[in-house]
């Protein structure tokens, strides 16, 4: 990865703040897009724009082209057996709650098992505490190792044969943990229960395959990966998909309609009512373009570099510093904290120095508890970020540190 | 200018918060969390013949959350219900840039919060405490 | 209007499509988009892309500002109370959805009545026979008059006591009606039930001012109306939005979560569950600051004068044309059918001349019945649309016809 | 070229569509309908000893759907099963732009409809009558 000129193809990392270069670590909450993204958006709008599926004139044969083309080429980033298993949602969180509704509301019943972890982004956590509340099933929980992991001990005994769907996050946005949900994934399908895998931090940043994984629903989020917001994925296995009842109604997913009643088309149309976000999925294509041709695997490896070097550096300036989540290979994102500055103090003092990391209960206030403070700073990474910038911040963290001292 | 936002009052109340801890006997009490944040404050008072007789807080949060509740509850022992109604009003107006509605009753010390405004994100940090109390007093009435 | 001027601010439609000059009347589908829309949405990704609410760093803030901006104008725009009556979702199809969920869903119960009507679109049709079914309700139609209008002589028996929704279109996106949704929901009001409007194909075209209709809840898109795909827009009345529990849960709607249960946000943030599409949602505010430039009484007498010269021409040429929908005062949009001769040929041939119509059911297959006709064909116009292009529209239907004979 | 699509042959069976109607005692048919554009198609065969005896169709829809129901009837007509179902692979197989699975079947003047492959949209109309062959087939096995 030649990373200076990759960031050449950022425009937004090459501004200032209060005067200072922009140093961004908050890639987590969203990341920035390179020029091809934002000129695939636009070129749509400018020649191509047009709705979907009915339309027999030009524009709207480009359109509907180009947004199955993108279909297609986000199944195979993710290893999908076929584009038919990806449906277009607006973020991670519609991904989620429409499984929750669609399949949960069917197959989840009083008595039923739920299993979910403390780690969960609320998107991953509430819409399953609410089928829970609707269905009568009950709640369970994965236990936490002192170092920010799952608990596998009880594995068999947590997903037993009661157990109708398991749902976990890949990858930790505040502890980086990288959970084992391969293997989650097979004991759920053991006792016939199914497995979604929250991928919002993880399909941005690592080679994931659905098929490998072998997990039965995958929701991501394409604005944390280079790609325009207002696009999300849902990845659904194709027996499930055809299973499942539609949850938004309206046009584009009707196949026969009567004053009385209406019938469904198939997956993936059925799941997305209304006029898509074409530009947006476009612009997701674009974004999958561009890092399949730098490689999953070298964004990987290069952001579990920076954070190994991050919490080195960090630990070294600042030997009180409180790091949450595992030693060792971790994802390229860290939660801690200063003691004495609240996160909130340290973003403020940091954004005037130009670096952009978030405070905050970062949407896991569960975990929070668990981790006995009410908020944490994060600095998040991504395949542009440097250890130049890491430098950077560190010595902005030190100088906020004496400022509150 | 981060000195608007941080100054030297404001770094003295954060540092050494006045009339922090939990009374015996409060009249009234309100929790309050900033759903953005995850701050928490909890105010007590005692509230006897329309007059704010004691207050404390505790509460976990930023220099300017702790700071703002500390300022508040220096100035707001001893006061009529009423005039800490208008000073919750006057607080407000402040934070949001907008004119006092009741200019005779001053701020005094308050007045160091001000440079928060300029910064919108922090707003409901300083803002916190204030909507506790107004929240208490509106309990409060008899 | 000075249209050759406003046409320059539009780049898809100075293209060529089979070596014709594109004449684009698939607008009912959805809108070209200005360069001041296109320019806006660039350049929020090129310098201020962040995550809104949460963040403290000056991207995010600025993101926040923009948002929320949008958000007031979008309020101002549609004469809303506050901006916190108007809520953000992926489309107008979402936005119906909601309200079928998180009102109909709690309010509506069994021998309760829904009242719609046969013009709907099945986005505003689908959700109510879903959650008439879901609750055991009756949904009540209105009839229609021969020249396709709301039949409106038993207003009062329609709806009744027992009536508690009455959704209804603005605009028909078939007949181009204008339907009386101020006078329906009085009546609705005095019945004590709550009146939606699906302003789909009004808020684009003509003042709406949802005080004045005073209306519950009004639904509409961006991209029909200049803005960006992947933005729709719930407008609900304070009272009504304050009772309504959330319909999708995650990240930015929560107050206050345990793993055991959560608490709300008010709204709109309670509504917008997940990564908002802040790019899209400028997008919006950008394209009705260009709609409120030219002024929405002057787009909407130019629609209507371009819809009369379009009926007046296409009879003139081809007397046997069939047009569906009223006479007098009517949308932009116009309906028909040639016999002998399909809708979709007709859009085949007229596409080979440039011409951008649409063909088929246009969402609307229960009245496609009431027609009598499976399908029509559609060309309906914007603000930038010429009276030469409707020449050049019909001299294209003539020859299409006559290729068909 | 418009003129790939409507080939003269097509605008012929548009014009004066083949085996139109209904029969008095079909074995099987199938209803379908191209909820794209709301085409309907009804199929009815008389399938005797895994032969096609007769075939009628109605329906309304475009000229591509409803020649491409024409010119399938009148090649069907005393045609054995095994036979039509491999000419409904070889005739989706045009559409889609592949090879003939089964090249010793040939289309005839079905040809004519090949041009249709060049409109993706349009490709839904020449299949409607093949799907619903399709099904019909697959009901009438004994
Ligand atoms: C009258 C009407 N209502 C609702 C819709 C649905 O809008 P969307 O597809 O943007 O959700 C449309 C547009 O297709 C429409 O014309
Ligand atoms: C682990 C995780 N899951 C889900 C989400 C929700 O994504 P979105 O806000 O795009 O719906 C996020 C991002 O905020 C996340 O980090």
């Amino acid at each position: 990865m030649n990373l200076s000129r990759l960031r050449e193809d950022f425009p937004a990392l090459h501004q200032r703040v209060h005067g200072k270069l922009l140093v961004y670590l908050d890639n987590a909450a969203t990341s920035q897009k390179p020029k091809a993204v934002i000129d695939a958006i636009s070129r749509y709008y400018a020649y191509d724009n047009a709705n979907v599926h009915r339309g027999i004139h030009a524009l709207a044969e480009r359109a509907t082209v180009a947004y199955e083309g993108a279909r297609a080429r986000i199944a195979r980033f993710i290893g999908a057996p076929a584009p038919e298993t990806v449906v277009f949602t607006k973020n991670a969180s519609e991904a989620i709650n429409m499984v929750a509704y669609a399949w949960g509301g069917v197959h989840v019943r009083e008595g039923d098992v739920i299993v979910t972890t403390p780690m969960e982004h609320h998107s991953n956590l509430i819409p399953w505490q609410q089928l829970a509340r609707r269905t009568r099933a009950t709640l369970r929980y994965f236990g936490l190792t002192p170092d920010g992991r799952l608990d596998l001990s009880n594995l068999d005994q947590l997903i037993d044969e009661r157990t109708r769907i398991v749902a976990v996050t890949h990858v930790s946005n505040v502890l980086g943990t990288v959970n084992p949900v391969r293997r989650i994934a097979q004991r759920a399908r053991e006792v016939g229960a199914v497995c979604l895998v929250d991928g919002a931090q993880s399909v941005p940043h690592m080679p994931v395959n659905v098929q490998e994984l072998d997990c039965d629903f995958l929701a991501f989020s394409g604005h944390k990966m280079c790609g325009p917001m207002g696009v999300g994925v849902l990845y659904g296995r194709p027996e499930l998909l055809a299973q499942m009842e539609p949850f938004l109604f309206g046009g584009e997913m009707i196949s026969k309609v009567t004053l009385e009643e209406a019938t469904w088309k198939d997956a993936p149309h059925r799941f997305e009512a209304g006029t898509p976000n074409v530009g947006g999925v476009i612009g997701l294509g674009a974004a999958v373009e561009y890092l399949e041709a730098i490689g999953m695997e070298n964004i990987w490896r290069h952001e579990v570099e920076l954070s190994r070097y991050c919490i080195e550096r960090m630990r070294e300036a600042i030997p009180e510093v409180i790091i949450y989540g595992p030693e060792g290979e971790r994802a390229g994102l860290v939660c801690f904290n200063v003691p004495g500055v609240h996160p909130h103090d340290l973003a403020q003092v940091l954004d005037r120095d130009g670096v952009a990391i978030r405070a905050g209960h970062h949407c896991a206030q569960p975990l929070m508890r668990l981790l006995g403070t009410p908020a944490t700073a994060r600095a998040s990474t991504y395949l542009y970020n440097t250890k130049e910038e890491i430098d950077i911040f560190v010595s902005a963290l030190i100088r906020a540190k004496e400022f509150f001292a | 200018m981060l000195e608007d936002l941080y100054r030297e009052l404001i770094m003295d109340h954060y540092r050494h918060p006045q009339n922090r801890g939990r009374l015996e006997n409060p009249t009234v009490q309100v929790e309050l969390h900033n759903p953005l944040c995850g701050d928490e404050l909890e105010l007590q008072l005692i509230v006897k013949d329309d007059t704010v007789e004691d207050v404390r807080w505790t509460g976990q949060g930023c220099s300017i959350s702790q700071s703002s509740a500390s300022m508040m509850s220096q100035a707001l022992k001893g006061m009529a219900r009423d005039r800490a109604l208008k000073l919750v009003a006057n607080f407000q107006a402040m934070m949001h840039g907008e004119d006092f509605p009741y200019p005779e009753v001053e701020l005094g010390d308050l007045e160091a919060l001000s440079g928060v405004a300029k910064f919108p994100v922090r707003i409901k940090c300083a803002l916190l405490a204030w909507e506790a109390l107004s929240k208490a007093l509106n309990q409060s009435e008899s």
